[in-house]
This record gives C-alpha cells, sequence and structure tokens, in this order.
C-alpha cells in the first residue's frame, strides 16, 4: 500500500500555529506512507495538480490531505483523486485547521496535534475500499413552504422553470408579511400593488399548486424521493363553493375575534376574509370565537351565504404529494411586548408594535389608512418610535439585530407625515443601520426633509399622565435623560423565528441555531442549501432579512432546485450499511432500530433469515452497525475496522 | 473641554481593579443610555449613569472617583434590572464608591457624614440609634437646623427615643468593624 | 519534549458529522481557543458510536473520552442520538465495574451553530479529566 | 398555637419611626396564625452605609443575623423592611455565588454563616404563604371611601435576579393583598420610583423633589391614600410631606399607611392597635368603616336601580346592529 499525504499551509492559517515541514517529515515514518509533502495551498489548482502528479509518479494507491475540515473540501479532493484515476474514497481529510491551528495556542502542542490527525487519517485510509454509487430517479416536483416572498418567488422560478410546484401554506392566504405593509422602504413603493401581481402569478401558474391553511404533518424519504402529508385544516367553509362575496363576514354577530392578520390592531368577524386582496379569497371560520363553535347556535353566516358553502363539520384532512425537493421558506415571528413591563406594553393601548401601526397606516387596514390612538380614536400628533425593542438585548436572549427594523421606522416616520402633516415624530435609535442600496439615503431624508427627531439612546421607561404617554430615556449625545410627551408610541419589536421553526426543522432534518433559526451549509458559500440534500432554505426563517434579500434567496434555492432536477438520475451515497450473510444470524434488531425503515427481512435460497439493506432509502447513520451484535452489518466507509484503526492511532502510539 | 490623551490617561489598572472587586465586565456595555434613562437620579448627576460608565471604559479614574453622581446613586436598582447587557450597573456604582473612599477621594461629604454617623452608631449599640446618628451628623456636618421642624414632631408621636439602648453583643458587632480594618491594615 | 507537551493528557472524542463536528468547526471558525489534548474522530451520527469504541480507547491508551452529538429531536438521522443515548448512558453506568471512573467519559450534544458552547464543553471535560490525572502509565 | 412559624427581623426603623409598621405586621399576622420568633439580640443589617466601605463588611453585618437564625434551626427569615431584606439577599447571593467571598465574610464573624436561611419580605410571605384566599377570609369591615394606590418602592423586587419575587418593573403582590382586603386600588404607574431613599438628611431638597412626583401621580391615579411596605419610603412621603408642600409649592394631604394597616383596618382590628394615630398625615377620613354586611347591601341597591337602564342600553344597541 503507498499512501501520500499533503499538508496544507494554507497560507498562515495553518503553517502559522503548525510546524508544518514537521508534520510532513513525521509523516514520511508512518509504516505505508510512500510520499508526504507541504504545499502553501493544497485546493488551489497548482495544489491539486501536486496531489495527481505524485499519484502517478510515486505510484500512490491512497490519498491523506491535511488541511481544513473535511466538510470544506472533502469534495475537492476526492474529484482530484478521481481525476488521477483513484476510487473517491480512497481518500481522507485531516482537520489540522478547523480543530487544530485555529483554536491552540501552543506551536508545539499544535504540531503533535496535527501528526497524530495525519497518523489517524493515514491509518484510516489503509482500511477503506473502493465504494461505487448507484443510480435512482428522481422525482422533479418541489415543495415549498410557505407562501410568503420568499416563497412566491421560488415557486414561480421553479414553475416558470418547468416544474411542478406545491406550495403549503399555513394561514388563509398567501403573501406573508409583506401583504400586510404599506408601502417598503426605500422606494416607498405600495406594498401589495407590487407583491399582488404575485400573488395572482401564483393562483393562475399551471405547474403550481397551492395548499393555503394547511400545515406539514409529516416528511420521509430522501433527495430526490419524499413523501409529504399534508394536513389541510378545517375552515368550515367548502372553498369550492364560497365565491368570496364576503356577505358573511358583513352579517356574523361575533365582532371581538382575533385579527391574526392585523396582529390584533382592531377586533374581525369570527368568519372572515383575510384581507381584500387575499389569494384564495375565501372565508375561514375560527372556532376559537365562532358562536356556532363557542355556544352551540348561532348559525347565521349558513343563513346568509349564497351558495350555501358553510359547513360546520368539516374535518381536517390529509393528504399526499411526492416531491424531490424541499424549499423552506417559513418566515419569521415578532417578539411579544409584554416582556417590557417598563413600557407598559400589553396594558397601554396606546402602546403599539411597528406591525400594527403598519396595518393603520395600510388604506385596507382596519382604519382605512387613518392614524389613530385606539385608546381614543383621536388622530395623534406626537409619535414615539423606538428601535431595537428585545434586539440587540442579551438579557432578553436575542443578541442579534433584526436587520429591517431601523428602516422601516424610518419609513414610518415618513408616512407619518404625509398623513398628519402638522405631527412630530421621534426616534430612539442606539446605531442608525442602513446598508442597502439606497438606504442611509432614505434614513437621512426622514430627518432631513420629513423632520423626524432621531435621538441617540434607548427608552427606560413609559407611563401614561393624563391623556399622554410620558417616553423617557436617554439621549446619550446630550448625555442626559430626556422626557417626550407622546401621543402614540411604536414599538420595534425584536424579529424573532416563526412559531413552531424548530418543531419543522425537525421534520426537515435541518438544524437551527438557539434562537431557532435555520442553518445553512455555509454563512458565506452555500447560503441556501441546508446539510440535508435536497432541502434548501429561502428569506427569513434562515434569520431576520428584509424583501429584497427574501426574493433574491427565493430565487436562489430555486435555481438550486432547478440544478439539481437538471439531470433525470441521482447518485447515491455509497457510505451506506452492509449485511455480510454469512455472519448474519437473523435476530433482526438491526430492522428494530433503523430510523427509515430501510432494513428488511430476507431469506436465503438455504432457507436461512438475514438481514437486508434496501440501498435507496439507507442513509447512512450507522445505528445499525452499533446495534448489530455479531458485526455482521457494517457501514461502508465507518466500519468498526476503520473507526478502531483511528482509535488505536492515538492510544496506542 | 480639555482633550483626553487616551495613550496616557487610560487607567487600565483602574479597569481592571473594578471588575475584579465588582465581577462585572465594563465592556460589555454599549451605552445604550437605558441607565441613564431610567435613573431617577440623572438631574442631580454631574455625569450620568451611562457616561460614568463610559469614563470607567476609558480609565477614568481621577474623574470617576471626584463624581458626585456616585454617591448620589441611591442603589434603586433601576439600571441593574433594565440594562440589556446584563450588567449589575448598581454593584459597579457601588464598587465604585468604595474605591473612593478607600482612596479618600469622596465629592459628597455630607452624604459620607451621614453614612459614617449611621456606621458609628452601628459600631456603637450594635443598631441604629436614630437620635444618634442624626445629632452625630449634625455636629460633623455643621449642618445643625436643617430638618430641626421634624423633631418635635416626631418626638410628639413617640417615636423616636432620645436615649441609646445597647444590644448584648454590641461588642460582637464592634469585634467585626475591627476585624475588618486590621485585614484591611494588613493588605494595605 | 517540552514541559508543557508532557503534561498533555489522550482524549478521544466521537462526533457527529452534522452537528458536533460542525460546531467543532464553528468554533475553530470563531478561533474559540481551546485545550489541545483532544483527538477527533469523525461519525456519522453519534448512533454509530458503539460503546465498545469508548471502552477500548479507555483500555488501550485514552485518557478520557467525549461523544458529542445533535441535540435531541435535532438529528440529521431522525433518532440516532436517541440510540446514542440509551448506549451511553447505560455505558457510563457499567464504566466503574471496569475499574474506569465515570468521570473519564461524557457523552453532550452539540449543535453545528454551537461554537462557543463547543469551546465550553472541551474546556470543562478537558478540565475534568486532567484532575482524574493521567489513567495509563507511560 | 400558630400554624406556621418564621424567624422575623423587624430592623433598626421598626423599633424607632416606624413603629406602626412593626405593630401592624404582628397584630395582622397573629390574625392570620403566623407566628413571628425575633433572633435573640440581633444587630443592624448594615443596611446602604456598609456597602460604600466593603462588600465584605457589609455582608458580614448582615450574616451575623443570619447566623443568629441559623441556630435557631430555621430556615426562613422573614423581615418587613425592604432595606433589610436587600442587605441579607446580598449576603446571601454573595456568599452562595463565591466560595472565596463566604471564607472572607466568615472571617470577620464569631459564628460562620452557612449559608442556610433564606430572605423573604413579609409581603412575599403574606402574598405567597399565606395566600389571598386566607386574607379575604379574615375581612370584616370595608373602607368605601378608600382609594389605595401600591407603593412598593425601589427594591422589593429588584433587581430580579436577587429580590426573586414579584414582577420586577410591574409587581402587583401589594395589589393583590389589598384587593383580597376588600380595598379599592388605583391603577398606579409609580409603583417602584425612588422617593429619595435615605438622602433625606443630607439632601432633603433632592428627596422633596422626588417625593412629589410620586405624590403627584397618586393623585392623578384618582387615589387618596398611598399604601408602603418601606419605612424609608413612608417616613419620605409621610413625615416629610410638610417640606415637599413648601419646596413644591403644592398642598399634599395624602396619608401614607402600611400595607399591613390597611390590612388590619379590613380585619376590624381597633386603628390604635395598628399605630394609626402614629403617621403624620391623618387616615382618619377616609378610613370610614362599615361591616361587610352593610356593604354588600349598598352594592345590591346601586345594582339594582342601574339594571332598568342597562337593559334599555342593550335593546337600543340590538337594534343598530340589525
Amino acid at each position: 500500500m503507498r499512501v501520500g499525504v499533503f499538508i496544507c499551509h494554507c497560507g498562515s492559517n495553518i503553517a502559522g500555529t503548525v510546524d508544518v515541514a514537521k508534520v510532513a517529515e513525521e509523516a514520511r515514518k508512518m509504516p505505508g506512507v510512500a510520499y508526504a509533502t507541504a504545499y502553501m495551498y493544497t485546493c488551489s489548482e497548482p495544489g491539486q495538480k501536486e496531489i495527481t502528479d505524485a499519484i502517478e509518479r510515486d505510484k500512490l494507491d491512497r490519498v491523506v490531505v491535511a488541511a481544513c475540515s473535511p466538510r470544506m473540501h472533502e469534495n475537492t479532493f476526492r474529484r482530484t483523486v478521481m481525476k488521477a484515476g483513484l476510487n473517491r474514497y480512497f481518500f481522507e481529510q485531516a482537520n489540522i485547521r478547523e480543530h487544530v491551528s485555529w483554536i491552540g495556542l501552543d506551536k508545539e502542542l499544535n504540531t503533535k496535534k496535527a501528526i497524530d490527525e495525519v497518523r489517524m487519517a493515514v491509518e484510516k485510509v489503509k482500511r477503506n475500499k473502493p465504494l461505487f454509487s448507484t443510480s435512482f430517479k428522481v422525482n422533479k416536483r418541489v415543495l415549498v413552504l410557505g407562501g410568503g416572498v420568499a416563497g412566491m418567488q421560488a415557486a414561480i422560478d421553479c414553475a416558470d422553470g418547468g416544474l411542478e410546484v406545491i406550495m403549503v401554506e399555513k394561514s388563509p392566504s398567501i403573501g406573508g408579511m409583506m401583504a400586510r405593509l404599506d408601502k417598503t422602504f426605500p422606494t416607498v413603493d405600495c406594498s401589495i400593488c407590487i407583491l399582488g401581481p404575485k400573488m395572482v402569478d401564483v393562483a393562475q401558474h399551471d405547474l403550481i399548486k397551492l395548499h393555503a391553511y394547511s400545515e406539514i404533518a409529516e416528511i420521509k424519504g430522501y433527495v430526490g424521493n419524499y413523501q409529504i402529508k399534508i394536513r389541510k385544516k378545517p375552515t368550515y367553509v367548502d372553498w369550492t363553493k364560497c365565491t368570496g362575496c364576503g356577505l358573511c363576514m358583513e352579517k356574523c354577530p361575533t365582532k371581538n375575534a382575533y385579527d391574526h392578520f392585523n396582529f390584533g390592531a382592531a377586533p374581525t368577524r369570527a368568519i372572515n376574509i383575510p384581507f381584500p386582496q387575499a389569494i384564495p379569497k375565501k372565508a375561514t371560520i375560527d372556532p376559537e370565537f365562532c358562536r356556532q363553535f363557542v355556544k352551540g347556535k348561532c348559525g347565521v353566516c349558513a343563513k346568509v351565504c349564497p351558495t350555501g358553502a358553510i359547513n360546520y363539520e368539516m374535518q381536517e384532512e390529509i393528504i399526499t404529494e411526492d416531491v424531490g425537493a424541499i424549499i423552506t421558506a417559513t418566515g419569521y415571528g415578532l417578539m411579544g411586548i409584554e416582556n417590557f413591563k417598563e413600557y407598559g406594553a400589553g396594558r397601554y393601548p396606546d402602546v403599539i408594535t411597528g406591525i400594527q401601526y403598519e396595518r393603520f397606516l395600510n388604506a385596507s387596514g382596519p382604519t382605512s389608512g387613518h392614524i389613530i390612538r385606539p385608546s381614543d380614536h383621536e388622530e395623534p400628533k406626537t409619535i414615539v418610535f423606538i428601535s431595537c425593542v428585545g434586539s440587540r438585548d442579551k438579557s432578553l436572549g436575542v443578541p442579534y439585530c433584526s436587520n429591517f427594523c431601523c428602516m422601516y421606522i424610518a419609513k414610518q416616520a415618513i408616512l407619518t407625515k404625509d398623513h398628519i402633516p402638522d405631527s412630530q415624530s421621534y426616534v430612539f435609535y442606539m446605531d442608525i443601520r442602513s446598508p442597502g442600496k439606497g438606504y442611509d439615503e432614505f434614513t437621512r431624508r426622514a430627518q432631513e426633509e420629513y423632520g423626524a427627531k432621531y435621538i441617540r439612546g434607548r427608552v427606560s421607561r413609559i407611563y401614561p399622565k393624563g391623556k399622554k404617554m410620558v417616553v423617557r430615556g436617554a439621549d446619550t449625545l446630550l448625555g442626559t435623560q430626556v422626557e417626550i410627551e407622546a401621543d402614540l408610541v411604536v414599538l420595534g419589536n425584536a424579529v424573532v423565528s416563526a412559531e413552531g421553526a424548530a418543531q419543522m426543522a425537525e421534520k426537515l432534518h435541518i438544524s437551527y441555531d438557539t434562537h431557532g433559526f435555520y442553518v445553512e451549509s455555509h454563512p458565506k458559500l452555500r447560503p441556501v442549501e441546508t446539510n440535508t440534500s435536497g432541502v434548501y432554505l429561502a428569506g427569513a426563517c434562515q434569520g431576520p432579512k428584509d424583501i429584497p434579500a427574501s426574493v433574491g434567496q427565493g430565487s436562489a434555492a430555486a435555481a438550486k432546485v432547478l440544478a439539481l432536477f437538471s439531470k433525470d438520475m441521482l447518485e447515491s451515497d455509497p457510505a451506506i450499511a452492509n449485511v455480510n450473510i454469512n455472519t448474519c444470524v437473523g435476530c433482526l434488531k438491526c430492522v428494530k432500530t433503523c430510523p427509515f425503515q430501510a432494513i428488511v427481512e430476507d431469506t436465503l435460497r438455504n432457507g436461512k433469515k438475514v438481514a437486508k439493506v434496501i440501498e435507496t432509502v439507507c442513509a447512512g447513520c450507522g445505528v445499525c452497525t452499533s446495534t448489530c451484535p455479531c458485526g455482521a452489518i457494517q457501514l461502508q466507509h465507518f466500519t468498526d475496522n476503520q473507526l478502531l484503526a483511528e482509535v488505536n492511532a492515538i492510544c496506542q502510539k | 473641554m480639555d482633550t483626553i490623551n487616551l495613550s496616557e490617561k487610560t487607567d487600565w489598572a483602574f479597569i481592571e481593579e473594578v471588575k475584579k472587586e465588582s465581577g462585572q465586565n465594563p465592556s460589555l456595555c454599549y451605552q445604550c443610555g437605558n441607565c441613564t434613562g431610567g435613573c431617577p437620579y440623572t438631574q442631580y448627576f454631574d455625569y450620568p449613569v451611562s457616561v460614568v460608565m463610559r469614563l470607567l471604559q476609558s480609565g477614568q479614574k481621577e474623574t470617576i472617583l471626584k463624581s458626585k453622581a456616585i454617591w448620589l446613586c441611591a442603589t434603586c436598582e433601576t439600571c441593574t434590572t433594565r440594562c440589556p447587557c446584563d450588567v449589575d450597573v448598581a454593584n459597579i456604582m457601588d464598587t465604585l464608591r468604595i474605591i473612593a473612599r478607600r482612596e479618600g477621594k469622596v465629592a459628597e461629604k455630607d452624604i459620607q457624614l451621614f453614612y459614617d454617623s449611621f456606621l458609628d452608631s452601628m459600631k456603637k449599640h450594635g443598631r441604629i440609634f436614630e437620635m444618634g446618628i442624626l445629632m452625630g451628623y449634625k455636629m460633623k456636618s455643621g449642618h445643625f437646623m436643617g430638618d430641626a421642624e421634624l423633631g418635635p414632631k416626631v418626638m410628639s408621636k413617640g417615636k423616636i427615643s432620645l436615649f441609646s439602648k445597647s444590644i448584648k453583643g454590641a461588642d460582637k458587632v464592634a469585634q467585626i468593624f475591627n476585624r475588618f480594618q486590621e485585614k484591611a491594615k494588613k493588605h494595605g | 519534549m517540552s514541559e508543557v507537551a508532557s503534561k498533555e493528557l489522550r482524549i478521544v472524542g466521537f462526533l457527529c458529522n452534522w452537528c458536533s463536528y460542525g460546531g467543532a468547526d464553528t468554533a475553530g471558525v470563531g478561533r474559540f481557543k481551546q485545550p489541545t489534548d483532544l483527538r477527533i474522530i469523525r461519525v456519522p451520527c453519534s448512533g454509530r458510536v458503539d460503546p465498545m469504541f469508548v471502552v477500548r480507547a479507555l483500555i488501550t491508551g485514552a485518557d478520557g473520552v467525549l461523544v458529542s452529538g445533535c441535540h435531541p429531536r435535532d438529528c440529521h438521522y431522525t433518532d440516532g442520538n436517541f440510540y446514542a443515548r440509551r448506549r451511553l448512558e447505560m455505558l457510563k453506568r457499567l464504566l466503574p465495574f471496569l475499574g474506569i471512573d465515570g468521570k473519564r467519559f461524557h457523552y453532550t450534544w452539540v449543535s453545528a451553530s454551537e461554537g462557543q458552547r463547543w469551546q465550553q464543553v472541551v474546556t470543562d471535560f478537558t478540565k475534568q479529566v486532567h484532575t482524574l490525572g493521567p489513567m495509563h502509565q507511560k | 398555637m400558630a400554624e406556621k412559624e418564621y424567624a422575623y427581623f423587624c430592623g433598626c426603623s421598626l423599633e424607632g419611626t416606624a413603629k406602626e409598621y412593626d405593630e401592624s405586621i404582628r397584630a395582622v399576622m397573629k390574625a392570620l396564625g403566623v407566628g413571628l420568633v425575633e433572633p435573640d439580640d440581633w444587630s443592624c443589617c448594615g443596611s446602604t452605609p456598609a456597602h460604600t466601605v466593603s462588600h465584605v463588611l457589609a455582608a458580614a453585618l448582615a450574616a451575623r443575623n443570619l447566623s443568629l437564625v441559623e441556630k435557631m434551626n430555621k430556615d426562613v427569615l422573614t423581615t418587613p423592611c425592604p432595606s433589610c431584606l436587600m442587605a441579607f439577599k446580598k449576603a446571601q447571593h454573595g456568599m452562595t455565588g463565591s466560595e472565596e467571598f463566604k471564607v472572607e465574610v466568615n472571617e470577620l464573624l464569631d459564628e460562620p454563616y452557612n449559608c442556610g436561611v433564606e430572605s423573604k419580605s413579609s409581603l412575599q410571605i403574606i402574598y405567597e404563604d399565606i395566600g389571598l384566599d386566607a386574607i379575604a377570609a379574615k375581612v370584616t369591615h370595608m373602607m368605601p371611601d378608600l382609594k389605595v394606590a401600591p407603593y412598593y418602592g425601589c427594591i422589593l423586587s429588584r433587581p430580579p435576579e436577587i429580590a426573586n419575587f414579584d414582577d420586577p418593573e410591574n409587581p402587583v403582590s401589594m395589589d393583590n393583598v389589598l384587593m383580597a382586603a376588600g380595598v379599592e386600588v388605583a391603577d398606579f404607574a409609580f409603583k417602584l420610583e425612588c422617593c429619595g431613599a435615605a438622602f433625606g438628611v443630607p439632601k432633603r431638597e433632592m428627596v422633596n423633589q422626588l417625593s412629589y412626583k410620586v405624590l403627584e401621580m397618586a393623585v392623578d391615579a384618582g387615589a387618596n391614600c398611598i399604601a408602603v411596605a418601606c419605612p424609608l419610603c413612608q417616613q419620605n412621603l409621610d413625615l416629610r410631606q410638610g417640606q415637599v408642600n413648601s419646596t413644591m409649592g403644592s398642598r399634599f394631604n395624602i396619608p401614607i399607611i402600611y400595607f399591613t394597616q390597611l390590612m388590619g383596618l379590613a380585619f376590624g382590628m381597633s386603628p390604635k392597635e395598628l399605630g394609626m394615630d402614629k403617621v403624620f398625615v391623618s387616615a382618619d377620613k377616609i378610613t370610614r368603616r362599615i361591616t361587610k354586611a352593610e356593604y354588600e347591601k349598598i352594592k345590591e341597591e346601586e345594582a339594582a336601580a342601574k339594571k332598568p337602564q342597562k337593559a334599555k342600553k342593550e335593546a337600543a344597541a340590538e337594534e343598530t346592529n340589525n
């Protein structure tokens, strides 16, 4: 066996704190190593040529690269060795950057550790077997989770590319947060005017099938072949009959139902269509408030509905869709303001959230576009906006910036002046974060042209005094305490992950961070991919994001799916479990433990019962291998032999 | 205002001293001003709390220790409660008072005198003897007439005793003070 | 060998590829400094870790073994880490019967984004193993 | 025999200027079946002044008392005074949080303190251990003229990590206790705003200005009485109310009453027993009492008078809807 070892300097990233020459020198002494060298950038073209040349020149049959994390470049080097004619599994990568040079301060200890890492990789690669992929057919349909602007963009791009799209939206209408906005920054475009056409595209596209008011019940399968169970929640209205005339809503006697679309800015009816441009424009009954459900009698909507669409007996329905890829665009949530007792939020009606204010500004909102103070419905003249309400607040577990509050507050200050010319807006801020194109100019305009007074400091307390709300905070530039007697206070409350984000991630087998935002494959270079192949991200489910960024990601995710589906067949990962029928005793413990039901019972021609792996279903976790009492089932590339060789390389040196 | 030469006038040792004695990290403060906004005493301070924090971050020892602000803080804990960075600001103010006292740089002499009378009474009697404190303070501060109108009011309700009364273990309490002073001397 | 180097102990880590190995990478990218005693073996899932690997390591030369996987319910393979938890908990209880201090073995969960947590886990466990001292005469 | 028994630390103020707080707490606790046992020969908690000298000294002065409680085999100490409470809680927090600190503190003490005592305010004991139902059951009298602003002071529930009681921004325990005692409570925004604390002697004007804000807000809230739980707050708002008026040109005449005094009045106790004569701004005019039965009868009559009006209104509303 002739192993070649290539140590990467990675510029000074590795060579700065690891003596790479010493590592190469020690590698040369390891049994089976025929060649070892150190190179500046092994992943560069000349660096890779160094490998292919050495394979040819020194007749190498195994390769170890000691460099960055295999999560970074394993595929690069596997392709390199393939080019030189080796099986791509005759390669191992030792991680001496993320796990060594970047975390250890002592060069001597780092070097010693790097040598160990190389020894482990050498011992493992010597036991590697050639593995070969098989091909399987791809189901070229894509599931889009969430009908906000990111999901809609992804769906339209996929469908325009000829793919069949299944869109699942949990609320009664698509449109997401953007449909609630009055205007968008920095252009002050009417939000629904630019979103509406996209919503219609989604509704009318031949290739897009929309399941509104639906949730994901179960996801099974793997890239190319997913089986999705969708739970269609009961709307208590037969949507095939509902024409969206709105008569039911007009006549509904329950006027205090919580309005989810308006974030409770004003109450709505128990049967309602969320907004005029809703798609689908169909009514839904909220059983939490509907008298028919709460008191057992009413039936007004059933009486007035001209098409007889009301059905109080409706049950949820589970339907199944098969797809080959999933785009997750489940959006974000907003932090509840009841955390802010010092602001009296939730107790004082004239302390509201940014999105509630947006609904007041909106012509199709609960006040038809008139700004009012909720307590007495009078027009406010002094309005205070507070940014970073919960954001950048470690004490509340939200250390991050919510990304777009600075911008929407500037927009709302501008719109306030348009609505009420004799009004005065104040904005409390810590830093103005406006790095987008035309953004900083926009926040300047709010101050220079619209006269919004920006106060650098946080608000500490809000309390009522007569009809006013006294806002007490600091102006740190003046270096003192300031007070404003406001008519209305608008809180820019923090962006948090969507409700149920963690549970959804668990269904999708993708990772999420401590705040519930989904984790991309690489923060810079793989921003819309996840570590689960076939599952992609778009929009604010990955982190707070404004509209252009969300739309960009929607298109990016669609491009990824189109690229994936450009082939009819996909190659399977050959690192799956394999049964040795000679040693298998047929206890079938593996069948019970396999998380994917990928192992079944099989009877050999001689009548012996053994376990059998279904290759396309096995995901390669290796739970079976550590379950098997006789070592008969082995996960390829991570066999007992290979892993113990690594253990020995550390413990028995 | 003077230019502060930060290369020369940053007292790094002082920052470390406060860090150690308070257990708080001043670098966590991002100067949002919430403490200043909520502080009931801002209008009486020469430097608002957030400025004290900033002075601390920049190691401006003299300015801080000579400030009135640290003595006018009543430890109402509003700043600590609301700090988004989880800094125990009141504890830092407390620590700054301790250091100012230790270095003999107290800017608010009356407040120190009042506290001293309080501690004297405690050391002498084991408990607080309100009349004693008041008289002690008046003698030391020279503010004889302050609150003079309240005296008769309080007397009439039988609320304040003219005569001191010590607890049995008053010497034990004095011992605590003595041991503390000995230890402080030993460690310089 | 320098004095510092001779003080280093042998700690073997089994890390699942999707969460903890990624978490260790994240810690590296963030330059979160850690003790250098740990040597990491990458496995697809913590459910792949056979308790025998741990025992073998401890008997043949390791002073401590650390296993880290995805947080419960966040497993890339649905519930591989539940199998891991069951087995490793059992192992922890059995180690004393083999004459091995249970504190030499630790299993935990670190996600790919938790670089700082990984730093803490490594630092704490290394400290713990160092208080126990070397297990083998070298 | 008392159903529950606590170690009780009244603190120096309650022996002097806040006698009525002590008297009313003892009376109310007795009525509620709670026994209070004072540690023998307790000493001053150290309060704010000790904290300007050293954290260790301050903790030691507090811990001397906690160690006395330990010797009594009690694990909960209750004190009515928030300042004493904070001194004990900070000592406990520091000593349990750091072994080094604990050693330093114990070096100053004759009898080491082993951190086995939890300190709770008397309000917390009444709210959590005794409970609202037990309070309501004891009520015999109502005070129909009374509307109270509950004033907690700065440190009963703050900082939350140390106080570990009620809400640090909008506490409700005293509100609920008073309501259980049948007292009408105003929605008061300055429950926690500082009254000027211990600066009354050296910084009189500052305290008067701060107290003014509290008094003003209480009057704005429609209250005719402020309920307090702190001897220092009481002193600043009551004894110094005349000073406030002369400094600020105001004409406040609002009684400042300990919440336990109000409880006692609702329990039918005599004003004398509760030390009602010891406050400076008299509460006699607003604490007119009638029996519960009388009160309920009046309410019934009022409701009966309103009914026809209400029915008419509803009918009118129904019509406009259709």
